[in-house]
């Protein structure tokens, strides 16, 4: 004749699950990885088919700087979270600004870039399929960076009116993983746009 | 309920009617013969596994239920790993003989060569009507596929290659073949060896606009002897007759000619069918009405009322031009 | 509606001002609210999509009819086929994912509760932009003003030269919106499995409901993203000229096809993963008996979801792929139905010993498994590519998916209503009525698909407005529309049922079923909380080793 | 249900009130705003533009809901909530395992090894007597193996009866893949349906399933192999199929029997699993 509640937690037990924020962020990550693939298996799909020009070897050069600085950016970023962990926020800062002027550098090269591909040799996304899904797959990159950017725009500012603390540590943590992620999806584009491409 | 029972059952129903009805469980060429082989031997497959999981389900459900006045729970049983391999590895031979045989049929229909006497058509799918070329043969025509019947000792397999003009469509004679899509940009091609001379029937069926429903789709099979005379007749530039050149003129002088092709005239339009040997078929608008002066003139006349949507626009012409214009059509055989 | 009762459930709540309770609703970031706001909506489109196929169902009734022209019938079948996945399938299934997933973890809440009201939202109002096409657009030359272009919309019969105007990017626009709220439910999904899990819970003593959540939103996740990148690239056709799928510049119709069908196919999985996580519940606690061989039963759910991604092509068996590519995909196919076959036995088992209580939503379940068994056989047909070459594209197709979505995920979606309706409302439905609906609903049902295979076997291609006299379709079409208004009756007595008995039904306790997992260890409705002190369990059954001190699993 | 004896006892929680996200509007705000935005492409401008300010300013209130701390609200806690009653139905127990209180079944069996190694024996039986029947009657080795090939390859079935009797290495090599397969998938089956017909396993598995599934083969084989169908020999064809099963049976009988893992009573268990597992990140955010 009893009736009880379900059992509540013993102290002694030790019950660890991941972190939200990380098990999200891979999510979305995995989620992107899904639609990049898909621009790259069209790009792949339509390289050498474009009925008229200009083709990629006539206009396209390989954008190294652009590359280097994003690419390092990723390094600046990490630097900027462990900073934060070990509580120096005045070093985090300063990581955290290179990492946004590294990665506006790229973004301003694509402009230079699309600039000059425009203007200097008329190619534009409905010119021929290469236009079409070379301006997709950059620009989705491209689209990637600009909404980092973004983000890392408002916690800079956020750091600069000292709103920022050390226990803001794993949303940071969080973020760089999406930076990391457009990095690597960089490393891809350039194979497949600049490299096999070409 | 049971989707073998109901198999056999439409089977028969279509047995019973007098004109045999045009499915793909009378096969009359090899493509098709070999689709019907080995889905019968699917269906039975399917059918065997249907009646042991049914009987499982139903004896399961009508053995285990609650007996009243039973409070008892029943033993806790979690699993066996015996008979749990047993139901994987049982399905998995299953799936292995099923593949080698459609694997086996899938290779036999695709990569049949062309023998040498072999007639090559071009069939090109456009909103909402079929356009038959017979290159080697220099006959251009619609709707109507005629080909020879092909004897198994002398075969004269017909080979089509499928070309779209706008939109996807599908080409489908139930008892010919399997149907194979018209794609534009991406030549597809099929192959058909009819046994027996008959009329067969078919459908676009890959929706393909407004009026994909009524894009019909009619395969003549004729004696060897009656295609050869088929094809001299439309090799013939179009009769001329006098007695008509009024309705010559209406369609020589409105859009008609921007569609239409009448060889001999200055119409050369490919948007719509070749009409040169109109009266040569048995129907107009792709299959929506039989070929009679009662349907042809309605047909000029406001093509929506046959078939809504259809491409081809009411020409807004005088019911006088309306009867020349019918009365030009139907010389042309 | 049905809400408002459930909002208002608690007896001793003040009388509120119509006002306030909207304002709840819409600002609530409780699972329990926006799951029902997610159900309540799907319900909605149910009836909407239902009066389409009505449509499309009276207008094939007899040969050459004229109750519609072809545009509305064009019109209607695309609207259908887009309402009924997107709209209410999604949202159905994400609503009791949304409801029960927390609740069978033992967790407060979703892991993202914010995200989870945005992804509420975006999905509802991509569903009512769509909708607006019915004013705002205008279609294919000549037609009417919805999107015309067929549920997946084949190029390039989507491109600007055959689709003027802005109907097909109220599809396109109305799926990319919603697609994003279907992202965000389903990376919510993720994280409340993976990290909210109350104490003890490891993955391997997670119910199969949670696990089978898990494994969808995986899908989700992976297939809801390659079609908003297809939608993407498709707008950015129509709107900036590019030529993706403009075939007059080189651009390939075929890719639209793999594209969507890399969506598409997994898709259905999205949707019949949680059927199969809602009889997996209640088949276990209405024979009494745990579910037979939980692991393989794990193992075969993430072994479906994995042969989803392996198997897209067998749609386009008639696209003229070569014969090895369609010999592969082939395979493929037929390799689905081993894990499935696995579950139709395991569940078949679970029964096998136990002592079958036949409530109203076990009667949905066993419908479930005779009718999802001959969905997989006709599968198995159509996964054979030459008998595919037969079958394809006809209404034997369309036969064979509406018995998967209708005679699986709506059987399983009704026993699901029927067996967790006292948790949601603390009521219990009118059992008569429920016995009438299921009755009605079944016997319309075999009426209906049954016999649509028929046609299709004889030739009839799907998405015709009309056909001709004489080809032995007639008395079958006849047939499967009588066979609608069966099924219509039967959903009125659901809806009515389930409005009347949250209203006005017998209390029902925290556990009318005797069941065995944490939602029926807190209050009907659950409080705001869920549980006032976060439970702890030691098995799958963690109701079991209360109720069964002596003998826990 | 009816049998519940129990009577509710509540427990006190010792909690008043449960901390939970506040509600808020800037989410939907956000989603009418995201809406509104591609509504505009297919209205105009303006719409958009509203649709861009909604959503900006969803955004904006969203981040200030979430940050630096997320809102709460504190929900009182109401005692009746979470009582469950203890039923203490009697639990039947198997018949064949009373000791068990749950059971995996069968209770002993084979080991998988067991499956393989008896698909691997009958597979080697099967061929000697499939190759002496193409040495004995058509004069070649090759002849049964050929005529395997044929279920699936398109080449083998184009062979002449001249051809037939020569090696052919494509021919071969899918010959001997599907014997395997099949082989060791029967013999899969064996390792796990013989312990269930414990009294004469050799009888069931050497005899009568081979007659069962050469009469299935009777009936499918021209759907399946029609050159095999047409040349098949009925007689050898039986007897390989007798020696393979007879051949699997004793090597799968001849294992020994393992007793299968059953579960464990719950106090042995209890030491055992503790924590989540998925990857075992540490984390703060467990509620």
């Amino acid at each position: 004749m009893s009736s009880t509640s379900l059992p509540s937690p013993s102290a002694e037990m030790q019950w660890v699950l991941p972190s939200r924020g990380r098990v999200g962020m891979f999510c979305l990550i995995a989620a992107e990885t899904a639609i990049f693939t898909i621009f790259v298996i069209a790009y792949i799909f339509y390289l050498g088919k474009s009925v008229s020009g200009p083709t990629p070897k006539d206009v396209l050069e390989l954008p190294i700087f652009a590359s280097i600085c994003l690419l390092s950016s990723s390094l600046t970023i990490h630097m900027a979270v462990k900073s934060l962990r070990n509580a120096k926020v005045g070093a985090f800062g300063l990581w955290w600004l290179l990492t946004l002027v590294l990665g506006g550098i790229f973004l301003g090269e694509t402009g230079r870039e699309w600039y000059h591909l425009i203007y200097d040799k008329g190619l534009t996304i409905s010119t021929n399929l290469f236009g079409t899904t070379y301006y997709s797959l950059v620009g989705l990159h491209a689209f990637h960076v600009t909404v980092g950017l973004l983000m890392i725009s408002v916690a800079m500012l956020l750091t600069v009116f000292g709103k920022v603390k050390p226990e803001h540590h794993e949303r940071a943590d969080v973020f760089s993983l999406y930076w990391h992620f457009v990095d690597s999806i960089w490393i891809v584009v350039f194979t497949v746009v600049y490299i096999i491409g070409r | 309920m049971l989707a073998s029972l109901l198999l056999s059952a439409s089977v028969g129903v279509g047995a019973q009617t007098n004109t045999p009805l045009p499915h793909m469980f009378d096969p009359r060429s090899t493509p098709a013969d070999g689709i019907y082989r080995i889905s019968r031997f699917v269906l039975s497959i399917t059918g065997i596994i249907f009646v042991v999981v049914v009987f499982l389900l139903a004896y399961a459900t009508v053995k285990f239920r609650q007996r009243a006045g039973d409070e008892d729970e029943p033993p806790q049983v979690y699993g066996s790993n015996q008979v749990e391999l047993a139901w994987t590895v049982l399905p998995v031979l299953v799936v292995l003989i099923l593949f080698l045989a459609t694997a086996r049929v899938i290779h036999s229909i695709q990569r049949t060569a062309k023998p040498a006497g072999a007639i090559e058509v071009v069939a090109i799918g456009h909103q909402f009507w079929w356009e038959f070329r017979y290159p080697a043969l220099g006959v251009v025509t619609a709707n109507e596929l005629h080909v020879p019947v092909s004897d198994p000792s002398h075969p004269t397999p017909t080979f089509i290659t499928l070309l779209s003009a706008d939109t996807d469509h599908s080409f489908w004679v139930p008892q010919l073949a399997g149907k194979t899509d018209l794609i534009p940009n991406h030549p597809n091609s099929t192959w058909i060896d009819p046994h027996e001379v008959g009329l067969y029937l078919g459908q676009c069926a890959q929706y393909c606009g407004t009026q994909h429903a009524k894009m019909l789709l009619r395969v003549d099979v004729e004696p060897r002897e009656a295609f050869d005379r088929w094809v001299q007749d439309e090799k013939k530039p179009a009769q001329v007759t006098d007695a008509v050149s009024a309705g010559r003129r209406v369609f020589e002088t409105t859009a008609c000619v921007n569609c239409h092709t009448i060889t001999g005239t200055v119409a050369d339009g490919r948007f719509g069918p070749d009409l040169t040997h109109l009266m040569s078929r048995a129907t107009i608008a792709s299959g929506a009405a039989t070929n009679t002066h009662a349907n042809l003139r309605s047909w000029i006349k406001n093509p929506d009322d046959l078939k809504p949507g259809s491409l081809m626009p009411a020409m807004q012409l005088s019911d006088k031009d309306i009867d020349a214009l019918t009365a030009y059509l139907e010389t042309l055989r | 509606m049905a809400s408002e009762s459930i909002a208002i459930g608690r007896l001793d709540a003040p009388a509120r001002q119509i006002g306030e309770i909207l304002h709840d609703w819409v600002t609530t970031v409780d699972h329990k609210k926006l799951g029902l706001l997610y159900i309540m909506y799907a319900i909605l489109f149910l009836v909407i999509g239902g009066i389409e196929a009505t449509i499309m169902r009276i207008q094939l009734i007899v040969p050459h009819n004229n109750f519609v022209s072809p545009q509305v019938f064009n019109e209607m079948f695309t609207m259908h086929g887009t309402t009924m996945i997107f709209f209410v399938a999604m949202p159905i299934v994400f609503g009791f994912g949304n409801y029960f997933v927390p609740l069978m973890i033992g967790a407060r809440d979703m892991a993202f509760p914010r995200l989870n009201a945005f992804s509420f939202w975006i999905s509802a109002f991509g569903g009512l932009l769509l909708y607006f096409s019915f004013v705002g657009g205008n279609g294919l030359y000549g037609a009417g003003n919805a999107p015309d272009v067929g549920w997946f919309a084949y190029a390039p019969l989507t491109a600007k030269a055959f689709s003027l105007g802005h109907s097909t990017d109220f599809w396109t626009l109305g799926l990319l919106v919603s697609g994003i709220g279907s992202i965000g439910t389903a990376t919510n999904l993720i994280a409340t499995v993976l990290c909210l899990r109350c104490p003890g819970m490891t993955l391997g003593k997670m119910p199969l409901f949670a696990w089978m959540n898990l494994v969808m939103a995986g899908l989700v996740l992976l297939a809801v993203s390659p079609l908003t990148a297809a939608q993407v690239m498709l707008s950015l056709d129509r709107y900036l000229g590019a030529h993706f799928f403009d075939t007059q510049a080189g651009g390939s119709a075929v890719l639209w096809m793999h594209f969507f069908w890399i969506f598409g196919h997994p898709e259905v999985y999205v949707l019949v993963i949680p059927a199969f996580a809602f009889v997996s519940e209640i088949i276990p606690v209405f024979s009494r008996k745990p579910i037979f061989g939980y692991p393989i039963m794990v193992g075969a759910t993430v072994s479906i979801g994995f042969l989803s991604f392996l198997v897209w092509a067998h749609h386009m068996f008639t696209v003229g792929m070569n014969s090895y590519a369609n010999s592969f995909f082939a395979i493929s196919t037929m390799l689905v139905g081993v894990p499935t076959g696995i579950k139709i036995f395991n569940w078949i088992a679970t029964m096998w010993g136990g002592k079958i209580r036949f409530g109203t939503p076990m009667l949905f379940c066993i419908a479930f498994l005779l009718q999802f068994l001959i969905a997989g056989l006709t599968g198995i047909m159509l996964s054979v590519a030459p008998f595919d070459w037969q079958l394809g594209n006809s209404y034997f197709v369309v036969a064979h998916f509406h018995y998967v979505i209708v005679g699986g995920i709506l059987f399983g979606l009704f026993g699901a209503f029927y067996y967790w309706f006292p948790k949601m409302s603390g009521r219990m439905y009118n059992d008569a009525l429920s016995k009438w609906h299921f009755w009605l609903f079944l016997i319309g049902f075999h009426l209906t698909f049954d016999f649509m295979h028929i046609p299709g076997l004889l030739g009839m291609p799907r998405r015709i407005y009309t056909y001709e006299p004489g080809r032995g379709w007639d008395v079958w079409n006849l047939i499967v529309t009588i066979g609608v208004f069966f099924q219509g009756a039967g959903i009125l007595i659901f809806v009515g049922n389930l409005l009347w008995s949250s209203l006005k039904g017998k209390f029902a306790g925290n556990d009318p079923w005797d069941a065995w997992t944490l939602e029926w260890s807190t209050a009907s409705p659950p409080p705001e909380y869920n549980f006032a002190t976060l439970p702890t369990v030691n098995s799958r059954r963690p109701l079991w080793d209360i109720k069964h001190p002596e003998d826990p699993d | 249900m009816s049998s519940m004896d129990a009577q509710p006892v509540v427990e006190k929680s010792g909690l008043d009130t449960v901390k939970l996200p506040a509600p808020t509007a800037w989410p939907i705000a956000m989603a009418f705003g995201v809406t509104l935005l591609s509504a505009g492409l297919v209205t105009s401008e303006t719409v958009s533009i509203l649709g861009g300010i909604l959503a900006v300013a969803g955004a904006v209130g969203w981040f200030l809901d979430v940050l630096p701390h997320e809102k709460h609200v504190s929900v009182p806690v109401e005692e009746e909530a979470g009582v469950v009653a203890v039923s203490r139905r009697k639990v039947e127990r198997l018949p064949v395992a009373p000791e068990l209180a749950r059971a995996l079944l069968p209770l002993e069996t084979y080991p998988i090894s067991a499956g393989v190694k008896g698909g691997l024996a009958g597979a080697v039986a099967m061929a000697v007597l499939a190759c002496l029947y193409g040495i004995v009657n058509q004069g070649s080795i090759w002849y049964p193996i050929n005529l395997l090939a044929a279920t699936i390859y398109g080449q083998s079935m184009a062979l002449t009866p001249a051809t037939l009797t020569g090696f052919h290495l494509d021919s071969f090599l899918l010959a001997c893949l599907l014997h395997l397969i099949t082989s060791l998938l029967v013999g899969l089956m064996y390792g796990a349906m013989l312990p269930m017909f414990p009294r004469r396993p050799i009888l069931l598995g050497g005899v009568i399933a081979p007659v069962m599934w050469s009469g299935l083969i009777h009936n499918i084989l021209g759907f399946i192999n029609p050159l095999l169908d047409q040349k098949i020999d009925w007689l050898w064809f039986v007897a390989s199929q007798f020696a393979f099963g007879i051949v699997a049976g004793l090597v799968v009988v001849k294992q020994a029997r393992v007793r299968t893992r059953q579960v464990l009573p719950f106090a042995m268990r209890a030491g055992f699993e503790t924590s989540g597992g998925a990857g075992g990140t540490r984390s703060k955010e467990n509620p």
